[in-house]
């Protein structure tokens, strides 16, 4: 490794009005080395990047690259100092073709007299492609019509392609929890290439929630806390309790799933699903849900499982198949219908259908059902907001009260009240995707031990997990599909969980 | 205690200041600029008199303005209430006589089954609202014309005694503005206290996450547009009754002007927010601009100028604080 | 070729039929409002064989110089997911203000090209008064531009107080007449417009942010482009297509007065949605805008032409434009309409 | 930011309006027109605005109502607000139907008026303190004029298409009554198509084109206002058939003038905006001052304009603005339509 420094930044704070949510941050990063940054939602993790990729300004402090004084004044102004940033939230336009997105807001390099060359950038935009190694990827191809991986991938080109061109191979990459939305294959590619850059001499920041990830591709780890830098860890010879342990200042246990309070599934099936298919995503799927069962459902991406789910929470109409609430042949015209039978959903894309952003927390925890805080037909809002206050201090939700607009909320809080809502809707069959995605240490914690509370009290769960090891962790039994078919079923007790290998065979 | 370092403190209402309650409502401010400016070109805008006049003109647009209201909330647009208020007006006034009063249940049933067909294209055919409305709104344009035989009738001189009660003055002010207001308050209930108010919002908000939460979309905004057809029928209704006739053409500048209550209010078109009090506050500014400028002797041939400038500079005053980070379009 | 015994599809083939079918279905969306226009033409010919004639057509052609200048700037306002309500009033001012500074019947001014160019630049500093207010102050379009339109049309009527101007220069006379291939000259500029436009959109930096803003704003504005600046450069264009439409009109008509602006808006985005441009953004282009007004101008004629009495007209092209929309639109399970 | 745009809205409205005060004594005139958008609108702004210059103890000011019958009520209110019972108002109403209530708000507050062109069945100034006068030069028989005038010009025989107004208004749905009436009178003419061009001359110039390519053999076309008919000329003007296809308009604005001198437009009517909206106003005047009317039903002049007395008209209402005297209330009377010439020797 080069001991040349590329970036270092000095005290830098950020401050939002009274609240302070970065101070005193000194990194330092070297020409190819790769670093991690760590620490639960909130740590001022993200702050910091975007603060580096020139997206906020910090209030104090300084930044040096490559020796010199750096303060970009946008994003563009990094970019062309050789900085550049992949989002945690997708930033492509739809649209727009790969090539026309890898190259926005640079056509200059293709136009003469103010028009773009079609043709130019595309071969260039191929170039760029291939340097990544996806082939199969056409520049001409329009985002909207690859899958999350892909768009993940051509993401990922593009910022490559803008500082690579300037930087000349002392470019710094930030990459914000890149892995989230991608299979473990897909990871397996992004890696690779991740460590390509590093051999060229570039250097790169990467976040993650996946302790073992940011184990196995940094080369040096910062963990942050409440907005300060509490540690430097060299990543050999660490492990994940050693990381656990410093970001949230306690030891790790092997209670992590709390796998002593599984609940042993009682005799009632409260969900039947018999046959059920849906053309192009899944074919004669059946299976039982039991009252106090945790039923995880395995998988990689594209198996059929969250279209399942789909179906079952109304979202989605199946082709075939019978679907059975406590007995009785049920079918759903929209989420509402299944609300109404006793199922809803945590959905998977927080963001985009789990918070209403703008409302406030009182107004999103009740949601899902107005009755509960009405008399004579008209809802109390005070108590809707005694309601919401019960909620956010059951699940020690960190907020500034109830009329805190959730938008402004950590991932962990908002999907805390989007648990809160699901609970407040008093049906007894939840059906949670991905449960956990984007969410801190700390939080997961607490979500897992709330499914062991609800499952006591008889509420039945269907779990699609973010990592196999939490869906084998938390669910009292687990159901594998590959291809859109069933095909294999485990039993998880909390004593004796399958071995993940022989489950993964199965998935692929 | 429930504080932490993370989120926002800029609009937390629990607790707040007097500073920042003022901020929050500083939407009342433009009116009463409004009105004192008026005032001081000339002190009779608030004699007696004027008032009267004043709320009298309110009435009509406020159930309209309101209506519209619910439909901009869940994001959508109806350019149709002037349409369907000049065809409320005009059968109304040609049949008030013959039928007596139960002209306005009738009227009401007819608000509710063009919302349903607005409300349905929209909800549940997924038609763009603009669109939808658009054409509506050309078909019921056409309905009052040929209705009313081309042109204003007005109820027969004999007869017109059945409507007076509307104009007759009750502690001191027209009775048509009480009921106005009656309706300003059944919106504030709807929108606060009712599950479809709620469902409206959230709708606005986040329609997807509205409709995973379990929240019946199609249902929901075919209330929204039935709500809004309604309050148009009442206005169209009100405008019968006050001015004694069956005018076709009633309706046609009255989008307008409730769409600029509206937006003076300082509800967002891009839907989740607002309330009918903000838009009884827009339709002050609205009806006290336009009798204002009369009443200061403004040139006509500014009028559009001033108006419009006005219009601007109330919106930008009034428009929420707070929301700087959503997108405006 | 391919042929599936539906039982030995493995679900994975399944797939990648429904995603072909998908394909297939949304491709006839998007040529719909263009088959829709070849069926109309055809039948409309058919039924009445006045509607086809040269003369006719040439017809349509000329009438439709000003929704077309129009369209086009509006397509640019409605991909970025905005309205401008204000062009009916910049088309009124720059017409008025154009026939008061050329030889006219009001007063002795013969500004000559500077009776055009300098209206032109009054409605472009609309254009531009209009975006930034939008950005700056964060006020709805919806609103802005019908204040800012409202605005130039009582300018309007205060430059020529009351009387409206005619024009009565020569050029303007001979422009009105001149035609190319039967097609008349002022059609000929606006199809002019159309091309430029054409290669705006789709061949310059400024054309991609367009689509970027319409798509998502926010992924646009990390992408280093100027939102603010990009939007009101489309409300510059919009308000430079409704003064070179307020020129057309003016030429066509010869009064200058602010009615030469009313009712054209609302006809326009209803063409350009039957063409199939979103009003939510991003989605659309010029050929739709194209077929669109085509559509939206050959329906109107064809009414005219068959006598649909005049009270029932208005409703009955609007039931038809809604059956057109739900013929063209791309709509699904989950699609959300606004 | 904000508080820049508070001031200069205080600042622009102080300076758009100027401070009244009430009582002085004087009669307040109350102009109310449709708009200032209009040609014959402003006529008639500028025939009130003659009479009150005429005397010392009248202020006026025009309201315009846009054609909305509550707009109108609302303006008439305002004034009233103001002035109470020294508010007088003389009125160019938004529809027939409003006037019962202009007539109401006026009677409540004591304030003459004088109502121009509609006349509603039944309500007549004799039943009312307030209603002073009701003049008009009648719709329908400037629709049966020109309709008249054309048919004449074509021989009796022919076809004739029509243009007509805006759906709802009262005067365009008139005008076309007249054309109906006169229709009945020459069976040899035929109409073969009515559009609805809504007063603009960008439709009128259409639904002509389309006219012409369908109908070709058309013979004239009637228009219900000179706008119109200017669209409808442009048309012709393509074809080169200006002149050959007879137009009439109505109003008598300038641009119809000049096509009646280039031979383009067969005939219009000159409502004379001055002496309508002046004497009405004069009437009001004289009725607060305590004058009493034995006829207050009257028909006025207005002129029907041919290529013969175009010049005289011409320079009489566009070039200038006619001088009346205002004390001289029987001036106005005329019994029915007539020439401008006839108007002249009275």
């Amino acid at each position: 490794m080069n001991q040349e420094i590329l970036f270092t930044t000095e005290n830098i704070g950020k401050t939002y009005g009274v609240n302070t949510v970065l101070q005193g941050i000194n990194v330092e990063i070297r020409r190819g080395e790769i670093v991690g940054l760590i620490g639960e939602n909130g740590a001022g993790k993200s702050t910091l990047l975007k603060i580096i990729a020139g997206v906020e300004q910090p209030t104090v402090g300084t930044m040096e690259m490559n020796g010199k004084p750096f303060s970009p004044a946008s994003m563009l102004d990094a970019n062309r100092q050789g900085i550049g940033m992949v989002f945690q939230e997708q930033s492509l336009i739809s649209n727009l073709t790969v090539a026309q997105n890898i190259y926005l807001g640079r056509e200059r390099d293709f136009s003469s007299f103010g028009l773009i060359n079609w043709s130019r950038m595309n071969a260039r935009a191929r170039e760029a492609l291939n340097k990544m190694g996806l082939k199969d990827i056409s520049p001409k191809a329009r985002v909207r019509d690859l899958d999350f991986a892909m768009r993940q991938m051509v993401e990922i080109t593009k910022v490559l392609d803008i500082v690579s061109e300037t930087a000349n191979n002392r470019a710094l990459i930030l990459l914000d929890e890149p892995t989230t939305v991608l299979s473990d294959a897909e990871m397996a590619v992004l890696f690779e290439k991740v460590r390509q850059m590093k051999e060229k001499g570039n250097s790169v920041i990467f976040i993650s929630h996946r302790l073992q990830e940011v184990l196995q591709i940094t080369d040096r780890i910062y963990v942050f806390k409440d907005g300060r830098q509490t540690a430097e860890v060299r990543t050999e010879g660490a492990d994940e309790y050693i990381l656990y342990e410093k970001m949230v200042g306690r030891e790790t246990n092997g209670e992590y799933y709390v796998s002593a309070r599984q609940t042993v599934p009682g005799a009632d099936v409260v969900l039947e699903v018999e046959n059920m298919s849906l053309f192009g995503s899944f074919r004669n799927v059946s299976f039982k849900l039991h009252k106090g069962e945790v039923l995880g459902l395995c998988g990689v991406e594209g198996s059929g499982k969250e279209d399942v789910c789909g179906v079952i929470s109304g979202d989605l109409a199946s082709t075939s198949g019978e679907l059975k609430v406590r007995g009785k042949r049920v079918k759903f015209a929209s989420p509402g219908d299944a609300r109404r039978a006793g199922i809803i959903s945590v959905p998977r894309d927080r963001r985009d259908e789990g918070i209403i952003g703008i409302l406030p927390i009182s107004e999103n925890i009740s949601v899902s059902n107005y009755e509960k805080n009405a008399a004579h037909g008209l809802i109390s809002n005070r108590r809707q907001d005694r309601n919401a206050r019960e909620w956010v201090r059951s699940l020690s939700i960190k907020c500034a009260g109830v009329a805190q607009r959730v938008s402004n909320l950590s991932g962990g809080n908002a999907q805390k009240v989007i648990f809160a809502r699901v609970l407040d809707s008093e049906c007894p069959i939840l059906i949670l995707d991905h449960p956990t995605r984007g969410v801190d240490l700390g939080a997961k914690g607490d979500i897992y031990a709330l499914i062991r509370d609800i499952t006591e009290k008889g509420f039945s769960v269907l779990l699609m997990g973010d990592t196999l090891d939490e869906c084998l962790g938390v669910s009292s039994r687990v159901i594998v599909m590959k291809d859109g078919l069933v095909c294999g079923e485990f039993d998880c007790p909390a004593d004796n969980k399958p071995d993940q290998v022989d489950v993964v065979k199965l998935m692929l | 205690m429930q504080n932490t370092k993370t989120g926002d403190f800029r609009n937390v209402p629990e607790g707040e200041s007097w500073r920042s309650f003022l901020y929050r409502n500083i939407y009342i401010f433009s009116a009463v600029l409004v009105v004192s400016v008026f005032y001081i070109i000339n002190p009779s805008f608030l004699s007696l008199y004027s008032i009267q006049n004043i709320t009298r003109e309110m009435a009509p647009l406020l159930p309209m303005a309101c209506g519209i209201g619910f439909v901009l909330y869940t994001g959508c647009i109806d350019l149709s209430i002037g349409a369907v208020a000049s065809a409320a007006c005009v059968i109304t006034g040609l049949n008030v006589a013959d039928v007596g009063h139960w002209i306005i249940p009738m009227m009401l049933a007819f608000g509710v089954l063009i919302g349903i067909v607005n409300g349905s294209l929209v909800s549940r055919i997924k038609l763009p609202s603009f669109i939808v409305t658009l054409c509506a709104q050309s078909v019921y344009r056409a309905a009052a014309i040929v209705l009313s035989g081309g042109g204003s009738q007005n109820i027969a001189l004999k007869q017109r005694y059945l409507v007076n009660w509307m104009s007759a003055i009750v502690f001191g002010l027209p009775l048509m503005f009480w009921i106005s207001l009656g309706i300003v308050l059944a919106c504030l209930i709807i929108e606060r206290n009712t599950k479809l108010g709620k469902s409206i919002f959230a709708i606005g908000a986040n329609e997807k996450a509205a409709r995973l939460a379990g929240v019946d979309t199609v249902r929901t905004k075919t209330m929204a547009f039935m709500l809004c057809a309604v309050g148009a029928a009442i206005g169209g209704v009100m405008y019968a009754y006050k001015l004694k006739s069956s005018v076709p053409a009633i309706g046609d500048d009255k989008f307008m002007m409730a769409i600029s209550s509206v937006a003076l209010g300082g509800t967002l078109f891009s839907g989740g927010r607002g309330s009918a009090l903000r838009t009884l506050v827009g339709v002050i500014t609205v009806i006290s601009i336009s009798s204002g400028m009369n009443m200061a002797g403004v040139d006509p041939l500014w009028n559009n100028v001033v108006f419009g400038i006005v219009l601007i500079v109330a919106v930008a005053i009034n428009s929420e604080k707070g929301i700087r980070d959503l997108i405006i379009k | 070729m391919k042929t599936f015994d539906r039982q030995a599809m493995t679900v994975a083939e399944e797939f990648v039929s429904k995603v072909e079918r998908e394909a297939r279905s949304s491709l006839i969306r998007v040529y719909a409002p263009m088959i829709l226009l070849v069926v109309m033409t055809i039948g409309f010919s058919i039924y009445d064989s006045h509607f086809f004639s040269m003369k006719n057509l040439s017809n349509i052609l000329g009438q439709m110089a000003v929704p077309l200048t129009l369209a086009t700037g509006l397509t640019f306002v409605l991909l970025i997911g905005r309205i401008d309500l204000s062009v009916e009033g910049v088309m009124g001012l720059v017409g008025s203000a154009i026939a008061l500074l050329v030889v006219n019947s009001r007063n002795s001014n013969d500004w000559g090209i500077w009776g055009v160019i300098v209206p032109i630049i009054a409605g472009l500093l609309f254009g531009l008064i209009t975006g930034i207010l939008h950005v700056r102050l964060r006020i709805a379009t919806f609103i802005i531009t019908y204040a800012t339109g409202t605005i130039a049309a009582g300018i309007a009527v205060l430059l020529y107080h009351s009387q409206p101007a005619t024009a009565k220069a020569q050029w303007i006379i001979d422009a009105s007449r001149t035609t190319f291939l039967n097609i008349p000259l002022i059609t000929w500029i606006a199809v002019a417009f159309f091309a430029v436009c054409c290669v705006i959109l789709n061949y310059t930096a400024f054309g991609r942010a367009v689509y970027a803003i319409g798509d998502n704003e926010a992924a646009a504005r990390a992408s280093g482009i100027n939102v603010s600046k990009v939007t009101i450069q489309v409300f510059v264009l919009s308000s430079f297509a409704a003064s070179l439409a307020g020129v057309l009109a003016l030429i066509r008509l010869k009064l200058g007065q602010v009615s030469l602006g009313t009712d054209q808006m609302f006809p326009c985005i209803t063409a350009l949605v039957v063409g199939g441009t979103s009003l939510a953004g991003g989605k659309g282009g010029m050929l739709q805008t194209m077929v669109g007004t085509l559509i939206y101008m050959e329906l109107l004629n064809f009414l005219t032409i068959i006598q649909v009495p005049a009270d029932y007209k208005k409703a009955i092209l609007g039931v038809i434009i809604i059956v057109a929309v739900v013929l063209t639109l791309t709509r699904g399970r989950k699609t959300i309409a606004k | 930011m904000k508080k820049i745009l508070a001031f200069v809205l205080a600042v622009l409205m102080a300076l758009s309006g100027c401070a009244y005060a009430a009582g002085d004594g004087k009669w307040h005139l109350g102009i109310l027109i449709h708009s200032m958008d209009n040609e014959f609108w402003a006529q008639e702004a500028n025939g009130g605005k003659l009479f009150a210059d005429s005397k010392d103890d009248v202020e006026y000011q025009v309201l315009t109502t846009d054609g909305d019958d509550n707009r109108e009520i609302q303006a008439i209110r305002d004034f009233i607000a103001q002035y109470g019972d020294h508010a007088i108002f003389v009125t160019d109403p938004a529809s027939r139907a409003n006037t019962a209530n202009v007539v109401e708000v006026c009677e409540e507050a004591g304030c003459k008026v004088a109502i121009l062109w509609h006349h509603a069945d039944g309500l007549e100034p004799k039943d009312w303190k307030s209603f002073v006068v009701h003049m008009s030069p009648d719709d329908i028989v400037a629709g049966y004029n020109t309709a008249k005038t054309l048919f004449e010009k074509m021989g009796g025989k022919g076809k004739v298409c029509a243009l007509y107004g805006v759906q709802g208004e009262d005067s365009a749905a008139n005008r076309y009554a007249g054309f109906q009436k006169a229709l009945a009178e020459y069976p040899n003419i035929k109409m073969v198509d009515m559009q609805v061009a809504s007063w603009s001359q960008d439709q009128a110039m259409t639904f002509t084109q389309t006219w012409l390519s369908a109908h070709s053999d058309i013979d004239a076309i009637w228009s219900a206002n000179d706008t119109m008919a200017l669209g409808a000329i442009e048309a012709l003007k393509l074809e080169g058939r200006n002149g050959k296809v007879l137009v009439c308009g109505c109003d008598g604005i300038a641009a119809a003038y000049e096509a009646i001198e280039a031979g383009d437009l067969a005939c219009t009517i000159a409502n004379n905006g001055y002496l309508l909206m002046g004497y009405g106003a004069s009437y009001a005047y004289q009725a607060a001052r305590g004058a009493t009317f034995d006829k207050p039903v009257i028909k006025t002049q207005a002129v029907l304009v041919t290529p013969e007395n175009v010049k005289d008209c011409k320079a009489m209402f566009i070039d200038g603005m006619p001088k009346y005297d205002y004390d001289n209330l029987a001036f106005c009377v005329l019994s029915d339509y007539a020439t401008f010439a006839d108007a002249e020797k009275k």
